[in-house]
């Protein structure tokens, strides 16, 4: 068997999370690759949130298109999620608090109701999260989990809590795993377990890592999802490696603290997300000015302005490609996968160091976010550094020229401290030695000169990068193209395509600038169809394609409603390119009945639910519409019938039902 | 002033200032270039950074390395620079604009973190080098460019606004007064922590209210005054005055630096330790990932 | 005779633009069209200012390619600029102060040096800028222009000044005249004169008129060149016109005020240069996520960075096209002259309300800051006013949605203050109500309507907006492409390729944002070349008009060392794109000069300068180079040679000559 | 507590908060419900602007007009509307990080302006939103997720600064009084000028070292400990205070507002001002042009 998939679903401070963390590395331990994906949002209480956990023996790259065990943490989840558990599946849930109606599940879906009470009844007074570590305990049972692993890690996980917590959770899971299997059998997942771990972390976790294998020494941040891990991570641990870690009180003052280590000679990085990014920006030109090296790591999220700050999206390329007024040096870099972080970072570094430019790495909250298993050599800390040229000392005083016009644009650095070679590094235009050209000694061919120096360094870059790494037929039928952080969720949608008979490939970027129009056009040119894949609204990446090649696309697959790609979402709708169809717009049922609990849980509360959608024309509203009747979730009453418009989305009307003591008059009459 | 250990000149820069002639900037470059002098510091081990305005053009003037950052950044630039390297004597220079109005935010927090930074302000009330509109220092109904009616704003006193920040360096000098306001620096520079010196810097082109005869007429030493500048109550009361105006050093008080604690220093400055950390810990924090 | 260019150049406080200010009024009043352009620098006091003035009978659309009458107010004026007077031109000059060496001038050219001081004693002690006063009376002599209306102008223009001060000028423009007609004739204008004036302002004073007829009532800024003068303008005469003028203590402040202030019902604007731009980047998107209207004129200047100040580019295309993260509704427009400044403001507000969206404005240095005489009916008090769609009343408690998402994706709005209709406006994702999706309410189907809604208002707005206008051959072997401020320039070009029989055209993209693309193609469809035309080193428009149509222009002609085109430049390039010939990027004999100039005077002083220059092979520098002999300023005694690359631009070498006491000590050898 | 005028009912929400179950910014949300109902501003002239935080969700949870901004620009937002209509009441509402961190700056220029707005800070000295990183007002030393070795800044004093900054009316709440705290906002909004109300309010999620019990035992009431709101040097010396933690209103002064000085408004807020100027105005600008 491939891959399975487990969901977990709860509100925000139900613990979820570590649900899902001892699963992962209690498969991850025993050999298995997992990749896991939460999507939730911006509070600390409350909500709905739902991680998906995927593991298999292969790698795993994506958090796929199946369900395949569901642990419900509230009725809420069994509701929502019930319904999506494929065949042959499993539900788990704590049977004494919650009840998993019987219309809910589809054919062949098994319950595994936990007598959750009764189970920890041993242990004495416990919180009631610890409902978890049974249903924890339960689900590895039907994974075939080795049991000893899993008390090994839930020890782990909770290692630094008090004893007695530790103790409880770990009693727990052994409880939960002992009454699931004395009550069915496990799955036949086939795995065989080879017992080898492989780290199992985050794109951020990556990027820092990738920070301090090359020997970054300086981190400024200010907070912000879905960057913030990385400065926790940063702030326990860099300064093991000599690493000064500083929060600022913006992300003006954070870059320029960055620039400002970097001029002075450390390797200097900070991260951000968008809004961050914005701020930022009059100083990204700024660094490629002065010619100071410095790495930024932009960590895209829905936008646009603070958005959905928990929910991810490709939607800043507009913005980092025009950060920043006029021209000026730099190079954009978007990994393609949590191990290309690592690497991306690291190499960030050395353009940065070596060009004397600001570089830019854009993840996204799906990348820096998810967890991922990578081999152990995706992770080396003996990689290349490369520091560019420098001047350690100069022989005469007024012998060292900064800026010099050099062929190659690079001129030899020199940093503060060094003997003999003081000179001024202006954000004004400047002529070799420093001196400014905005002032009495305006020169308007020294201006022309020093702005071709500059971004003539972007010619040695362009000529140094690798090509676009490629996946699929030589020759494909649709060419599927997209950058940075999709390169796993493209590759599984190339391989389902396969699998469904469409000839599939893949080019994903990774260099977005400068851009490697050269390959890009030789592989469109392989090509019948080329459809471009990205996380927003606009097709942002596909225009950026069509301004460096001239290339349009025949497709767009899209999606920017805050979730990330599935393979099954990519292959669906780029074949639907391949057939001519468009890209649905209207509302899904599935979407509709997203809208209506919205509706109802932000207007009406948690007494009701959407209980069936039917879909009518458009003479009554003016458009195609979804009526949803809403039933009560404790008895099923009718509670009205909400109208909701298939293309716009807006709520048509709501119709009360008729009172019930009215309905009982009626009746009587 | 006390006897220099490197004469002036050391400090010559590649061009003469452009300032308008008799602009009170000439003083404080003289001034600065002294108070490098009385302490020795070699041109090559001092770092100018500032911001943009005519006073921020001062580094182009002076030898010694320098970053004409961007508008209003000096301090957080200055700030990553000192980290990175704390080997250097640090200052930062700039004008009223840039430091008490678009980067008022990053001066307050460097005084709180109390970085190594010694910050020259020369507070011409106006905004020289956009050609004369209104600052955050230029006084209630004042006639600018930006308010041809009168500024409808107070002023904002930045000798107060430090010492409520928790600024343990707090001193005012005057441009016609080169030798305190040069004493005024190398106190700045030898203390450890974040030092302001606001000074009064006239600009003789668009601020024709605030002239060195005003000030002459106003100002007084605080250091002849019996003033201590241990005394915080005593120095908010100074910084109060309006009608004669103190210079001199406010208030003084020594704390441990932003340096002194932070752990990944303990070592010495970052630039100067090797660029591969530590492999041992690096492996530990991937195994604490499987 | 066509139009005539006056030249005068000094230094920073010589006064000069109001000489310049003078001669021009005094022709427009007499009904003479006029165009200037002064080149400063970021300096209060010294460097070398050169303003143009161009006046003639018809429309005046640049500063032109040609120098008839220069008024030197320094030596370094006549040394720089007396070799590009034309034959038939004149030197105006204070002989008493100033020496005009025979070499500069070429041949038919006249000098006219006057006797300054003895001119001024009659006026007892005046201060040594009254020369310019009476050098103005001599041009003016020259040109023709009716000595009463010149001494009426000479009166207003100082008018607020001490009244002995005025009458100072008045007497010595005379005494300048006098002389003048005395020793000479004056210039065969053929000017008729019609004595009808037309306004004569800057591009900044049209944005600013703009803003004040289309009924804005909030202007904040904080001071930046090239825009600060319409913060001047306005804090002038705003309150006059009801307009609250606001400075504040960044640009971040500046933009989230006239948000504000745009929320809360008034029309707002705010200016700005690059970096205050950058900084105003992340509310740009906030204001599109509210959907609050609001105009922001971005006035380009020479970047990066802050780069040369005081220098004209069209470089921050890629910025306010990319400004802010993720995708959201706003129009961007580039006024194509001085006349459609004052008509794009009143329209961006027109636009930015009925779309409830942030509309930029992108204007910069040379058309914010040069003077250009307009017709009367360009500046239209009465144009139309449109607010959009508003709610005035709510009839029931909780039936106003502010969000509705409504096929148009415009929603009426509610200002605060309304009856019943309060409603919270989030930078949050939300629903129709303003509810937050980000929070516990997540809903992506939600968040992907909500979206699609805020985008479909461009729709709208790409449907009203006019094509871009066309000028020349309607099936021209060459199409002159540009943008914004360039409008007028190009135009001349044009023209001038028609004289030198070249079929040319042009199309001046006004709208970027909706892009006219069916337009443009149409447009390039008839044209059998391309060449893009704009102010930057990249080519950022070409790019956007790939990014756009698919279409790549045949050629650039590109201009980035901070200074305006001129027809001339622009057809030459044009031409040389016709013929094949690639675009040069070594120095030229004249920007080897100003190289040269710029070394002299920033490492030698003002003793020497370049006198002959000299073009040497690479065999001994790595590259062609050109080698200048550097003269005394005062004998022209030898100083050495100044080698300058004439690829890199880099000083390759600075060779002394032999000192002199040696050199003689050979000599009597 | 003044009687209402209007039932704190009056201002309920469209949804309830989302904060965590006894977050401090309750009793924030009753107080300033409290106020409004205590001076009967009607919920459709009320305008309440904040930044981002979980403090800054709080537009999102009254009946009122609101603008939920962006992180640490509340203040310039709330001064444009504020201007263009000085007939709403303005309340920015917002967090310690957003307010005294990033947005430091423009408070302290709003102070000196002397706008026209009513301020409350919800001060849990920490980034609650972001999942508990230190802010400017975490003391020195204490761990965080962002200073796991420590915290090695002096924290902001609120207070001094505004007071420094020349703020008329300046205050301190504590989410645990909400009677006070209600007073104080209505007297900040009753007050001609900028008002501060600095409002310790516990994060009970990621700060557990200034909890309700630890505010508790410290804090008292200025007003029963007879200061004098007129005093400005008492002021500071109670705003310098950290053993015991002194709640009330702190100074007091009444000065022109921004408002009554701006020549444009002398005739009313602009928004309910024809859209047309004065066509003669704009004639006589074009012939001075000609
Ligand atoms: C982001 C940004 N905004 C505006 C400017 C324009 N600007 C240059 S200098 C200056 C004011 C300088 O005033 P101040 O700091 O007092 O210096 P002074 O010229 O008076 O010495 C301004 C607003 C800029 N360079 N960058
Ligand atoms: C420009 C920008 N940077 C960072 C963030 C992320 N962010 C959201 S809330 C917050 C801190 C909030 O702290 P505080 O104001 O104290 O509010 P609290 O949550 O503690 O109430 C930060 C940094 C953002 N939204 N925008
Ligand atoms: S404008 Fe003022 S501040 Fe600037 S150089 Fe001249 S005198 Fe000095
Ligand atoms: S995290 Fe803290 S500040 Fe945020 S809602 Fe919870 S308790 Fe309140
Ligand atoms: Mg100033
Ligand atoms: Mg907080």
């Amino acid at each position: 068997m491939g891959a399975l998939s487990i969901g977990i679903g709860g509100a925000a401070g139900d613990g979820l999370a570590r649900c899902g963390d001892i699963l992962a590395r209690t498969g991850t331990r025993l050999g298995l690759h997992a990749y896991a994906y939460n999507s939730y949002q911006s509070v600390i209480r409350g909500g709905h949130i739902w991680l998906t956990l995927r593991m298999g023996e292969d790698k795993v790259r994506s958090h796929g298109d199946h369900l395949n065990l569901l642990i419900a943490l509230n009725q809420d989840t069994l509701e929502r999620h019930a319904p999506q558990v494929e065949a042959g599946g499993w539900i788990v849930y704590a049977a004494d608090r919650l009840t998993c109606p019987e219309r809910l599940p589809g054919k062949d879906v098994n319950l595994l109701g936990m007598p959750v009470k009764e189970l920890l009844k041993p242990l004495g007074k416990v919180p009631p999260v610890m409902q978890n570590s049974v249903l924890v305990g339960a689900a590895a049972h039907l994974l075939g989990l080795d049991p000893a692993v899993l008390e090994g890690v839930t020890g782990d996980i909770y290692a630094g809590k008090p004893v007695e917590v530790i103790a409880h959770n770990v009693d727990a899971t052994r409880a939960g795993h002992a009454h699931a299997r004395q009550h069915t059998a496990a799955l036949n997942t086939g795995w065989a377990f080879s017992r080898t771990a492989r780290p199992f972390l985050t794109g951020n976790q990556a990027m820092a890592l990738g920070a301090l294998a090359a020997g970054c020494k300086f981190y400024a941040a200010y907070p912000m999802t879905p960057v913030s891990n990385i400065l926790h991570y940063l702030a326990a641990h860099g300064p093991d490696f000599g690493m000064v870690v500083k929060q600022c009180e913006d992300e003006i003052a954070v870059i320029h603290t960055a620039i400002g280590a970097g001029y002075a000679g450390v390797r200097a990085m900070c991260a951000t997300s968008g809004g961050g990014f914005a701020l930022m920006s009059e100083a990204v030109g700024f660094a490629g000015m002065i010619e100071a090296p410095v790495v930024i790591v932009e960590g895209q999220r829905a936008g646009p302005s603070t958005g959905v700050p928990t929910k991810t999206e490709q939607g800043d390329l507009n913005q980092v490609f025009g950060a920043s007024q006029g021209d000026y040096p730099r190079a954009i870099l978007a990994p393609v996968d949590t191990a290309d972080a690592f690497g991306s970072v690291a190499e960030a570094f050395n353009l940065a160091e070596r060009f004397q430019m600001p570089v830019i790495v854009m993840s996204d909250l799906a990348l820096a976010e998810h967890y991922e298993t990578v081999e152990h050599t995706d992770l080396d800390w003996d990689m290349p550094i490369d520091r560019g040229e420098r001047v350690d000392d100069v022989a005469e005083a007024d012998g060292y020229l900064r800026y010099r016009l050099t062929p190659s644009g690079v001129s030899p650095r020199a940093l503060p401290g060094t003997p003999r070679a003081a000179h001024i590094a202006a954000s004004d235009e400047h002529d070799e030695a420093g001196i400014l050209l905005s002032d009495v000694f305006a020169s308007p061919p020294m201006r022309r000169k020093m702005h071709e120096k500059r971004m003539r360094k972007l010619e040695a870059v362009a000529a140094q990068l690798p090509p676009p790494e490629r996946y699929g037929a030589s020759r494909p039928e649709v060419l599927l193209i997209g950058w940075g952080s999709t390169g796993g969720v493209i590759r599984e949608a190339v391989d389902l395509l396969s699998e469904r008979g469409v000839v599939a490939g893949q080019m994903q970027v990774k260099y977005l600038l400068p851009f490697p129009t050269g390959a890009m056009l030789e592989a469109i040119d392989t090509a019948r169809r080329t459809v471009v894949v990205e996380n927003n609204l606009t097709g942002q990446f596909a225009r950026y394609l069509r301004a460096e090649t001239g290339h349009r696309a025949h497709g767009l697959v899209l999606r920017y409603d805050g979730e990330p790609f599935t393979p099954g979402y990519i292959a669906e709708r780029a074949q639907a390119v391949l057939t001519g169809r468009s890209q649905p717009l209207a509302l899904s049922e599935g979407e509709a009945r997203e809208c209506a609990y919205h509706y109802i849980r932000s207007r009406l509360g948690d007494m009701a639910w959407p209980a069936t959608l039917r879909r009518v024309g458009e003479h009554v509203y003016g458009e195609p519409a979804w009526e949803a009747r809403l039933e009560g979730r404790d008895d099923g009453h009718d509670m009205g019938l909400l109208v909701i418009g298939a293309d716009t989305g807006a709520v048509l009307a709501l119709h009360h039902p008729i009172p019930r003591t009215q309905e009982a008059a009626h009746g009587h009459a | 002033m006390a006897t220099l250990e490197l004469p002036i000149e050391t400090y010559d820069g590649p061009v003469d200032p452009d300032w308008c002639p008799a602009c009170g900037d000439f003083g404080v470059l003289k001034a600065l270039k002294q108070a490098a002098g009385s302490l020795g510091i070699r041109p090559d081990d001092m770092l100018v950074v500032s911001g943009i305005g005519c006073s921020s053009n001062l580094p182009g003037f002076i030898h010694a390395y320098g970053v004409h950052g961007l508008h209003g950044r000096a301090v957080p630039l200055a700030t990553g620079a000192h980290l990175a390297n704390t080997d250097l004597t640090v200052v930062i220079t700039g004008g009223d604009g840039d430091g008490y109005g678009i980067g008022l935010g990053h001066m307050l927090h460097a005084m709180r973190r109390n970085l190594n930074l010694t910050y020259v302000v020369m507070n011409n009330q106006v905004y020289g080098l956009t050609t004369g509109q209104a600052s955050p220092t230029t006084g209630l109904e004042v006639v600018t460019k930006s308010t041809p009616r009168g500024n409808p704003e107070l002023p904002l006193n930045p000798l107060a606004m430090a010492l409520a920040a928790g600024c343990g360096y707090v001193a005012r000098g005057f441009s016609g007064d080169v030798a305190q306001m040069a004493g005024l620096i190398a106190g700045g520079m030898r203390h450890r922590g974040f030092a302001l010196v606001d000074v009064f810097s006239p600009c003789v082109t668009y601020n024709h209210l605030n002239t060195y005869p005003y000030f002459r007429e106003r100002v007084y030493k605080l250091e002849e005054a019996g003033h201590d500048p241990a005394d915080l109550a005593a120095a908010m009361r100074a910084a109060g005055e309006s009608e004669r105006l103190p210079t001199g050093l406010f208030y003084q008080v020594e704390r441990p630096s932003y340096a002194d604690r932070e752990p990944a220093l303990a070592d010495g400055p970052p630039v100067k330790r090797p660029i591969k950390g530590n492999g041992d810990a690096f492996r530990s924090l991937i195994a604490a990932m499987c």
